[in-house]
């Protein structure tokens, strides 16, 4: 038995339970210290990951290849940016405990199973880690009715969703006679056994999955959630989980289902034009940049399920691009987000953004691109992003779903570029407050990247290659 | 009196599915009902795995209900939890007050 | 044929127990109704083979699951005739879904056969003359091994996650969020540290007896979970 | 390359006073502009008699490419011929004159750099349009002349109605423009070139060639001719096309001589010779040329008859006289119209200029009715107007006797309907012509002085500055009809002509001319004295017979005072109707077309209002919508899957 | 290497941004600021001019080809190369671009007064952009500039212009946004068929007739909105009118150019049959856009919109020259857009240089401002007999090729669409006369200054330009005419394939 395979998160995991008995046994305040040894714990992962060993593992439970590398180090990417834009804010917002990264820690563990899930088990362990451990943390401000209203929302339809995945998961289980993918790919490729308990099984299964990565119709905690978790939560939440989500989606139905793609196509389609129509249309009169950018997460999931939908190497590679860009560009925005203060106490309306370019005009330009980038304009990040998925689109066919993705965007394009529009035509409202040089490095960090990631897209774009080359064997 | 197979404990599992889900979306009474009714979905799946490892004979789903009474009792835990920090924010349980966010 | 009457008494409680879950209207009522789903549903677990689980539904579910809702359910001091009655606007509308999804279920659900070739996947097949708890146990701690830490894994999850939620820090000023034990302290503590050795005058009216140190009453009311020396001891 | 010289020259000029006239003052600018316009009428003069009676032969002057496009290729080149110089020479000479002229005229001005500059920048323009070797650059001149006009026109731009007219002007003349502009196309088409060779060498080749509008096909050299003739309507004036030209005299008067008499409205009866050798072969375009030409004779005629302003009398005379050289034009007798061009032109200029003095005399006045009395005040102008009149009636033996009656004689003997309907009509403008010129003299100079004290007393004889140039127009009005009329016209025409205007072989016009009974050849003298007398007996002897015919026939004398209504006609079917079109389809584009993409933003706003309004903020209904979602997905699965 | 010896396109291309970089470096206080971004911005972008004048001198004009063509690897993986290189129809284009942003910096000298930094900063990206467009050749390369250029062109509207620049801003955005996406399907299917987008290849690939027609619908979607035709131009009118002056400028002057180029780049060459079937529709378009637009212009009550109008009018002659399928249409359309570059920017500057005196642009706030401004009256005469098309300037060598042209397809098409000379003359006649003649009677006027140097240094080479091209427009069609005639002989043997391909089939 290959043990060494999970290496990577038998290490994160043991770390994290260090870091947790440190910041018990400190009697000073260890939130900073504890947050950068997770940090430092998430990089160590990350060459871990990078150098670990490939192969199937734990009777089959847990896999180790390349598409899992790639969304592992995306994830622990996203979760060292999401616990950087953390750190001022927490100490402002009173949530200075060390629990704080800890938990993030753990979720990101939970992630990496996810990413790495080759069995249902495996798969729903994975989830719930993570899912539990973000809870929490929606509901971290645990004196802000607000927060705890999130955390109450997205632990009740959470446990949901999770209800329904697991009564998938029974319904695969039972009519196939097994929870492992291999086993599952093995039985289905003769469609004659799917039989119309499986079928429903994988509905049930596509909706939990939908609802963690907020895709229509599961996505109605999302708005509320971000708006009500404090920022970084929402900021961590936007990105790191979304990831690890949608590549378990993605393997799941690439994976074990890959044989009935004639059959599912058709949900994925609905769920992502739904999600694209929704995230377009919803987001034009908020007024809550928060909620807005929940909107756009929505939208954004429809994008990504465009790829999903064309059930094509091609398409997952365009889905594994477009998580790049969406983790870097989400990263940036949330760290812009969590500078707007204004006399120490955190403002979040888009109003508040007026005159921004005058005030500030260095996180007013960040903020552009990365606006520009969700909006798809090129030359930044997320045009690239949106470019393979559609391309996927294209080569399959689904031209309908392509027509429609564009349109949408157009319409996105419009509440983009509204704040845009508030950041420099509107009259300055007063200076933010001096912006901590962590959320000044993330931002420029997720700038520069934006704008810089189409004159040397070819790496990503050949590891994502790679990637999606594993789940089609 | 029919044999009692398979398809009885499905029966019951759907039922108790179903019912749980109205416990979670019919109801306006408080917040607390609604983790019971999780509970009951996730008792739903538990009848379903072991019901399958019965018939198929594979211990597997009962290694799966047993994961699923474990994630179960945390989620219970964590799901308590934030019910009670909601009340001492909000001072009521009541599902139709959980709506300070909306639109 | 025992079995099946067993099987349909259990049930039809189980789900007549669920409806009232989810319909009763005082919440402790509710949670005494979920543990008697419970009950019986680990009796049908019992009649299904699965001895070991339903062991653990009572142990666990009830135990700890179902009392925790109880503790909850008194702790948190509701109103109960204050709350609204009857059920949501879109009821018939709902009642109408949930119904649609039941006959689906049951349709698919009745045709219900294994797939082809289904048996030769079963990862764990029922071994004859060993108990199933004895499987479970050898399944768990070999192949699940994984799984196995990842659960525990979320229940530390839960546990940090009870914690930081709930453990409110009073009167916090120092740099401790919160009131804790510190084991070390503990440990070096020498009893004549806290305990005084009065020589009692023999004979004499008063009497000799022991008396523990001077404490602040607020604190010992405020800390009962603590032993009374180590709040004795105290922190200034 | 003295040809060159003369074209360019008056450029030269104009580009120096235009750009440096601030700089170097009026008197500079005149000096340099009537310089260059000098060397350029000797180097005119020269070119003609060179060619006519020297030895120097047909060629053209090549300067450059312009403009190629596949194998459209057009090219900077002077053509030399008989008819390019001799149009070269007549416009430096009344150019230079009405420079000259213009020094006195204008000398109360102020950028009277500009003006010059103005005017030699027209010359120059006209010199390109009678010179150029083929359609496009012809079509250059022709524009140019069109702007030189416009900036002319109005030149007093702080008067609104100088404004109007000069945009009228411009408007106008761009619809015939369009017509001719597509007209070379067609040649294009037809020729594959629009250089005047290449053209000419092919017209047998093309000539059964058809054309297919209008739903049925047409010979294509008749449609070229139609839209060739649109063109040369709107530059000359023909009736229909004609409304600017009265409109134009607000221009100063010497740009009324200038570009209204002398020159540039005869640029359309240049292009129909020009392009003679495709006309022959056109008879129906031909006619239609014939019958707009006689009518618009006729027309203008009648309204000049009761016009007071003494401009604009004129200005209609010279439509009528434009309408002569169509008919001549439309009949094939190309060499008559050009005659007569020439020879209006020295006339017309004459009276043009007269009229200036006359207004220059009357402290600006303009309106018969107010002057009267002054002839003895000022005899020269009187003088010059009687010989202008004389030789516009066509008396013998001032210059109009010969080019009038050759165009009715052509009329006559073309022995076509068209060609008589020309003749009859042109007989009638004649007897008008008269009796309008003679009422025009009679209010002007002769009666009561009707002007005011004050006027009356600056009344004066011009400088000689302005004189000058009237008595050599003068000379031209009384001798061009008599030196010319056997070169142009007679025996020897093709000698004179050369390859200039060719014509079809069965063209006999010039022959047939001179076979026409006597009574044809002296009816329009005679009903020019008729109309003189006429004119006398109303004006002098009887002035109370004419306002009592206005009041007898009211609707008649108004129908003609107001011109036929043209003005009002274009102005309720055209002019009204487009700009209420405009705002209308301003409002369109506010709210038709911006009302798409308007109302599908506030659709998508509306709509996004209603998706919002789900997020109610109640779990339970995210849960029920959830289980929608669930019932749904797994409904379309069993359904579809 | 290329016929300069050095990548220039590339260099001109991203040069600009040498120039931004360094602007940003600048610090002090505001006024040293704005001063070093003008001249910082005034220098690139003249340094930038006159390298492209290496294009001017060392272009083959026999070769109809793409020259000065330069690649580098990109994304191998998905066959996408960064290659570029310009032809006969886009290397005047991108001279066009490179002369006009010069200008428009010195046009926005004095008139642009806050966040000078900014302006420049966008003006120089938005010179990359066009650059770049004009030069790409690939597709996608082609792409990201073309909707990269909305960026700069958003904030410059939005931020520096008019009271209702947010509405313009906004429909600029998304009225060109929602077009470019269509074409990005379009792209994407090409790319799907042919396994590349590199441009060359694509010209020469034959897509069925079918797809054709939908590809085309989708090209038509973007570059129909950017040319503007009608009905989709009504974003044009309101993005001039709140733009600044340069926005205006290069707004008319480039930006409208990038969808006609598409029309030339890709529907004509790409999809032959379905650009011959689309064709009447294409010349009705034009044809009311012509007659409607000038109407319409008829109307305004103020002078921007006026031109704005006006432009979409003589883009609707573009687009009918475009689709005639001949060297004169053609070649006429391309002159057209060139000298609509040159006059239409030098009439909003025209506009600009009274606006930013008086600040309105209501035409009944003006009159006779001949009497205080000879040299502007000169000037402004210059380019609206520029814009009527008046012999000898560059408006009628154009409409002129363009009338041959559409001839040579119907003599209707050729009346029809020659109506805009005499609209076009209706329209900007009157409106001189409103501004430049008649009294001056408002009393604010009577103060009102003659150009300034300044101001006689951005008309100059205007007015040079544009009476070389209406002198000498061989100078200019000699560039294309090589690449025009190989696309038209491109287009007949394609159609002549299909109908040849037709009668077998049937």
């Amino acid at each position: 038995m290959n043990w060494t395979i999970a290496i990577p998160e038998i290490v994160l995991s043991l770390l994290g339970m260090g870091i947790l008995i440190f910041g018990v046994l400190q009697k000073r305040n260890t939130f900073h210290m504890c947050s950068m040894l997770t940090v430092g714990a998430l990089i160590f992962t990350m060459v871990l990951v990078v150098s670990g060993a490939s192969g199937l593992g734990y009777s089959g439970l847990f896999l180790a290849d390349s598409y899992a590398v790639y969304v592992k180090l995306l994830v622990l990417a996203a979760s060292v940016l999401g616990i950087v834009v953390s750190l001022d804010y927490n100490e402002h917002e009173n949530l200075r405990r060390f629990e704080f990264p800890v938990l993030m820690l753990f979720a990101t563990v939970g992630m990496m199973i996810m990413a790495s899930a080759s069995n249902m088990m495996s798969l729903y362990m994975g989830v719930e880690l993570q899912s539990l451990a973000i809870y929490v943390l929606a509901a971290f401000a645990r004196d802000d009715l607000r927060s705890s209203e999130a955390g109450l929302k997205y632990f009740v339809l959470g446990a949901l969703a999770s209800g329904l995945l697991l009564y998938g998961i029974s319904l695969v289980y039972g009519f196939s006679g097994s929870m492992a993918f291999d086993h599952l790919a093995f039985v289905l490729a003769d469609p004659s056994r799917a039989s119309a308990g499986l079928v429903v099984g994988i509905v049930f299964v596509v909706a939990g999955l939908a609802f963690k990565i907020s895709a229509v119709p599961f996505h109605m905690w999302t708005p509320d959630v971000y708006e009500g978790a404090p920022t970084p939560v929402t900021a961590f939440m936007a990105t790191a989980p979304k990831v690890a989500a949608v590549a378990l989606f993605v393997r799941v139905m690439i994976g074990p289902f890959g044989h009935l793609v004639s059959q599912w196509q058709q949900l994925i389609v609905l769920v992502s034009i739904g999600s694209m129509a929704l995230g377009a249309l919803a987001a034009i009169g908020q007024g809550n940049i928060k909620r807005l950018m929940a909107y756009s997460s929505i939208g954004h999931m429809g994008y990504i399920l465009v790829g999903l939908a064309a059930g094509t190497q091609v398409g997952v590679r365009g889905v594994l691009i477009y998580l790049v860009t969406y983790v870097f560009t989400n990263a940036g925005m949330f760290a812009c987000l969590v500078a707007m203060r204004r006399r120490g106490r955190a403002v979040e309306r888009i109003a508040d953004l007026g005159g921004l370019g005058k005030t500030d005009p260095g996180m007013a330009a960040a903020l552009t691109i990365f606006l520009f980038s969700m909006a798809g304009i090129p030359p930044f990040a997320g045009f690239i992003g949106k470019y393979f998925v559609f391309v996927a689109a294209v080569n399959t066919g689904l031209w309908t779903l392509a027509v429609i993705g564009m349109v949408a965007s157009a319409i996105s394009a419009f509440y983009y570029i509204r704040i845009i529009k508030v950041m420099y035509f509107d009259a300055p409202e007063a200076a933010f407050d001096a912006r901590p040089s962590s959320l000044s490095v993330v931002a420029g960090a997720g700038a520069l990247f934006t704008t810089v990631f189409f004159i040397f897209p070819a790496p990503v774009v050949a590891a994502a290659e790679a990637a999606a080359k594993v789940l089609f064997g | 009196m029919m044999a009692v197979g398979l398809g009885h404990y499905l029966a019951v599992s759907a039922i108790l599915l179903v019912l749980g889900i109205f416990g979670i979306f019919m109801n306006r009474k408080n917040v607390i009902v609604i983790l019971m009714s999780v509970e009951l979905i996730l008792l739903a799946v538990n009848v379903n795995l072991v019901a399958f490892s019965a018939s198929l004979g594979d211990l597997v789903g009962q290694v799966f209900a047993m994961f699923v009474l474990t994630v179960a009792a945390a989620e219970a835990a964590i799901g308590l939890a934030i019910v009670v920090i909601y009340f001492r924010n909000r001072g009521s349980i009541e599902v139709e007050d959980v709506n300070l966010m909306k639109g | 044929m025992i079995a099946a009457v067993a099987f349909y008494v259990f049930a039809a409680i189980l789900i007549a127990s669920a409806a009232m879950v989810v319909s009763a209207r005082n919440p402790v009522h509710a949670v005494l109704f979920l543990i008697l789903a419970f009950f019986n549903a680990s009796a049908l677990f019992v009649l299904a083979g699965a001895e070991f689980l339903a062991m653990i539904l009572i142990i666990v579910y009830v135990g700890a699951v179902a009392v925790l809702f109880l503790f909850v359910v008194m702790m948190l001091d509701i109103n109960f005739s204050a709350l609204r009655e009857g059920v949501q606007r879109y009821a018939p509308v709902g009642a109408a879904v949930g119904l649609v999804l039941l006959i689906e279920l049951g349709f698919v659900l009745g045709g219900w056969k294994f797939a082809d070739g289904a048996q030769s996947l079963r990862f764990a097949p029922n071994a004859a003359n060993v108990s199933n708890t004895a499987q479970l146990g050898r399944l768990i701690y070999t192949d699940y091994i994984l799984l196995f830490q990842t659960s525990g894994l979320v229940l530390l999850v839960a546990m940090i996650g009870a914690i930081v939620l709930t453990l409110r820090d009073r009167g916090g000023l120092g740099t401790h969020a919160s009131r804790r034990q510190d084991i070390a302290t503990q440990i070096a503590r020498m009893p004549q540290d806290t305990l005084v050795m009065l020589h009692v005058p023999t004979g004499g009216p008063t009497g000799a007896y022991l008396k523990p140190l001077k404490v602040e009453p607020a604190e010992i009311i405020e800390h009962n979970t603590h032993a009374p020396h180590e709040a004795a001891h105290g922190e200034h | 390359m003295l040809l060159a010289v003369a074209v360019f020259a008056p450029l030269f000029g104009a580009l120096i006073a235009g750009l440096l006239g601030r700089a170097i003052g009026d008197r500079a600018a005149q000096a340099v502009t009537i310089l260059c316009m000098g060397l350029a009428s000797v180097c005119g003069v020269y070119s003609f008699i060179d060619l006519v009676y020297g030895d120097a032969t047909e060629g053209v002057v090549s300067l450059g490419t312009w403009l190629s496009a596949g194998d459209f290729n057009v090219a900077w080149a002077l053509r030399f011929d008989t008819l390019s110089v001799a149009m070269v020479a007549m416009v430096t000479c009344v150019a230079t004159l009405i420079h000259i002229y213009s020094v006195g005229y204008m000398s109360h001005d102020r950028a009277i750099w500009r003006f010059f500059s103005y005017l030699s920048l027209f010359t120059f323009a006209m010199l390109m349009l009678v010179t150029s070797d083929n359609l496009l650059q012809l079509f250059f001149g022709w524009e140019g002349v069109g702007l030189a006009s416009y900036l002319l026109i109005g030149f007093w731009y702080d008067r609104p109605a100088a404004c109007a007219a000069a945009m009228k002007a411009f408007v106008v003349n761009r619809i015939g423009d369009l017509g001719f502009a597509v007209g070379i196309a067609l040649v294009f088409f037809l020729f594959g070139s629009i250089e005047f060779s290449d053209i000419f060498a092919a017209i047998g080749k093309h000539q059964n060639d058809l054309y297919h509008v209008l739903g049925s096909d047409f010979r294509a050299y008749e449609v070229i001719g139609v839209l060739l003739f649109i063109g040369a309507m709107g530059k000359s004036a023909q009736l229909g096309l004609h409304v600017w030209l009265p409109d134009a005299m607000e221009g100063p008067t010497p740009v009324s001589a200038l570009i209204h008499a002398a020159t540039m409205v005869t640029a359309g009866v240049f292009l129909m010779s020009r392009m003679s050798p495709l006309l022959d072969y056109a008879p129906g375009a031909m006619g239609f040329v014939t019958f707009m030409g006689a009518s618009t004779a006729l027309f203008a005629a009648t309204v000049a008859c009761t016009q007071n302003d003494i401009k604009r009398v004129i200005a209609y005379s010279t439509c009528s006289q434009l309408g002569y050289m169509f008919v001549a034009a439309g009949v094939g007798a190309y060499q008559a119209s050009i005659f007569h061009l020439l020879t209006h032109a020295f006339f017309k200029a004459l009276l043009f200029l007269g009229a200036g003095s006359v207004i220059h005399a009357m402290s600006d006045e303009q309106d018969m009715r107010r002057m009267g009395g002054i002839w003895k005040l000022i005899p020269l102008t009187y003088g010059m107007f009687w010989i202008g009149n004389l030789a516009l009636a066509g008396i013998p033996p001032f210059a109009g006797y010969y080019s009038k009656d050759a165009i009715l004689e052509a009329a006559w003997a073309s022995h076509s309907v068209v060609g008589h309907y020309g003749f009859w009509c042109g007989l009638a403008a004649a007897f008008l012509t008269a009796f309008y010129s003679w009422r025009l003299m009679i209010m002007t100079f002769h009666g009561t002085a009707r002007a005011d004290h004050h006027t009356m007393e600056h009344v004066h004889e011009s400088p000689l500055v302005m004189t000058g140039p009237l008595m050599v127009l003068a000379c031209g009005a009384v001798l061009a009809g008599f030196v010319f009329h056997e070169q142009l016209l007679g025996a020897d025409w093709k000698a004179f002509w050369g390859d200039a205007i060719m014509v079809a072989p069965g063209n006999h016009i010039l022959h047939d001319m001179e076979e026409v009974p006597a009574l044809v050849a002296f009816a329009p003298t005679v009903l020019g004295v008729l109309g003189i007398a006429l004119a006398y007996l109303f004006y002098m002897f009887r002035p109370g017979i004419p306002v009592a015919l206005a009041a007898r026939f009211g609707g008649v004398y108004r129908f003609l005072l107001n011109k036929w209504y043209f003005d009002e006609l274009y102005d309720a079917i055209f002019v009204q109707p487009m700009a209420r079109l405009a705002r209308r389809l301003w409002r369109v584009d506010g709210e038709v077309i911006d009302g798409l993409p308007n109302g599908v933003a506030s659709l998508t706003a509306a709509g996004s209002g209603q998706i919002v309004r789900l997020q109610t903020g109640s779990i339970a209904q995210y849960a029920f919508v959830m289980l929608i979602g669930v019932v749904a997905l797994v409904s379309v699965f069993l359904i579809f899957g | 290497m290329n016929a300069a010896g050095f990548p220039i396109l590339t260099l001109l291309t991203f040069l600009p941004l040498v120039g931004v970089a360094i602007i940003l470096t600048v610090r002090g206080d505001e006024a040293v600021v704005a001063a070093n971004a003008r001249w910082m911005a005034l220098w690139t972008s003249l340094v930038i001019f006159v390298m492209s004048l290496v294009l001017w001198a060392k272009f083959d004009l026999a070769d109809p080809g793409f020259q000065f063509v330069e690649s580098a690897s990109w994304l191998p993986q998905v066959g996408l190369t960064y290659k570029m290189g310009v032809d006969g129809i886009s290397v005047l284009f991108v001279l066009l671009a490179t002369a006009l942003t010069p200008i428009c910096i010195l046009a926005s000298w004095e008139s642009i007064t806050t966040r000078v930094r900014e302006y420049m900063i966008a003006f120089l990206v938005l010179e990359t952009m066009m650059v770049g467009m004009f030069s790409a050749l690939d597709f996608l390369v082609f792409y990201m500039f073309f909707e990269g250029v909305l960026i700069p062109m958003y904030l410059i509207i939005g931020i520096w212009g008019g009271p209702r620049r947010v509405y313009a801003a906004l429909k600029f955005f998304l009225y060109t946004l929602a077009g470019s996406l269509l074409m990005l399907l379009a792209l994407l299917a090409m790319w799907n068929q042919a396994g590349t987008t590199d441009i060359a290849v694509l010209m020469h690939t034959v897509f069925a007739p079918r797809m054709q027609m939908w590809l085309f619908v989708a090209f038509f979607a973007s570059f129909a909105v950017k040319v503007p035709m009608w009905p989709v131009h009504t974003w044009l009118p309101d993005a001039h009118v709140e733009a600044p002056t340069a926005g205006s400028v290069i707004l008319a002057g480039v930006l409208l150019k990038m969808g006609a180029y598409g029309f030339l780049r890709f529907s004509v060459p790409m999809l032959p049959d379905a650009a011959a079937y689309f064709a009447p529709y294409i010349y009705t378009l034009s044809v009311v856009a012509v007659i409607y637009t000038s109407l319409v212009a008829l109307a305004q009550t103020d002078m921007k919109k006026l031109i704005a109008y006006s432009s979409v009018a003589h883009m609707g002659v573009v687009t009918i020259g475009i689709f005639t399928f001949n060297a004169q249409g053609m070649s006429g359309a391309l002159f057209q857009m060139l000298s609509h570059g040159i006059v239409a920017a030098a009439l909003f500057l025209c506009v600009g240089v009274i606006y930013d005196r008086m600040h309105t642009r209501e035409i009944a706030r003006y009159g006779g401002l001949a009497h205080r401004m000879p040299a502007y009256a000169l000037t402004f005469m210059i380019f609206t007999m520029a814009s009527v098309g008046l012999p000898g300037t560059a408006g009628f060598a154009g409409e002129f090729l363009v009338l041959i042209g559409s001839f040579k397809v119907n003599i209707w098409l050729a009346f029809l669409g020659g109506m805009g000379m005499i609209l076009g003359a209706i329209y900007m006649l009157y409106l001189y006369r409103r501004i430049v003649f008649g009294a001056l009677q408002r009393a604010d006027l009577k103060g009102i200054l003659d150009l300034s140097p300044r101001e006689v240094a951005i008309f100059v080479p205007l007015v040079i330009v544009t009476i070389w091209m209406g002198v000498y427009p061989s100078s200019f069609t000699q560039f294309f005419d090589a690449s025009v005639g190989a696309m038209v002989d491109h287009h007949q043997a394609a159609i002549a394939a299909a109908t040849k391909l037709a009668g077998v089939i049937r």
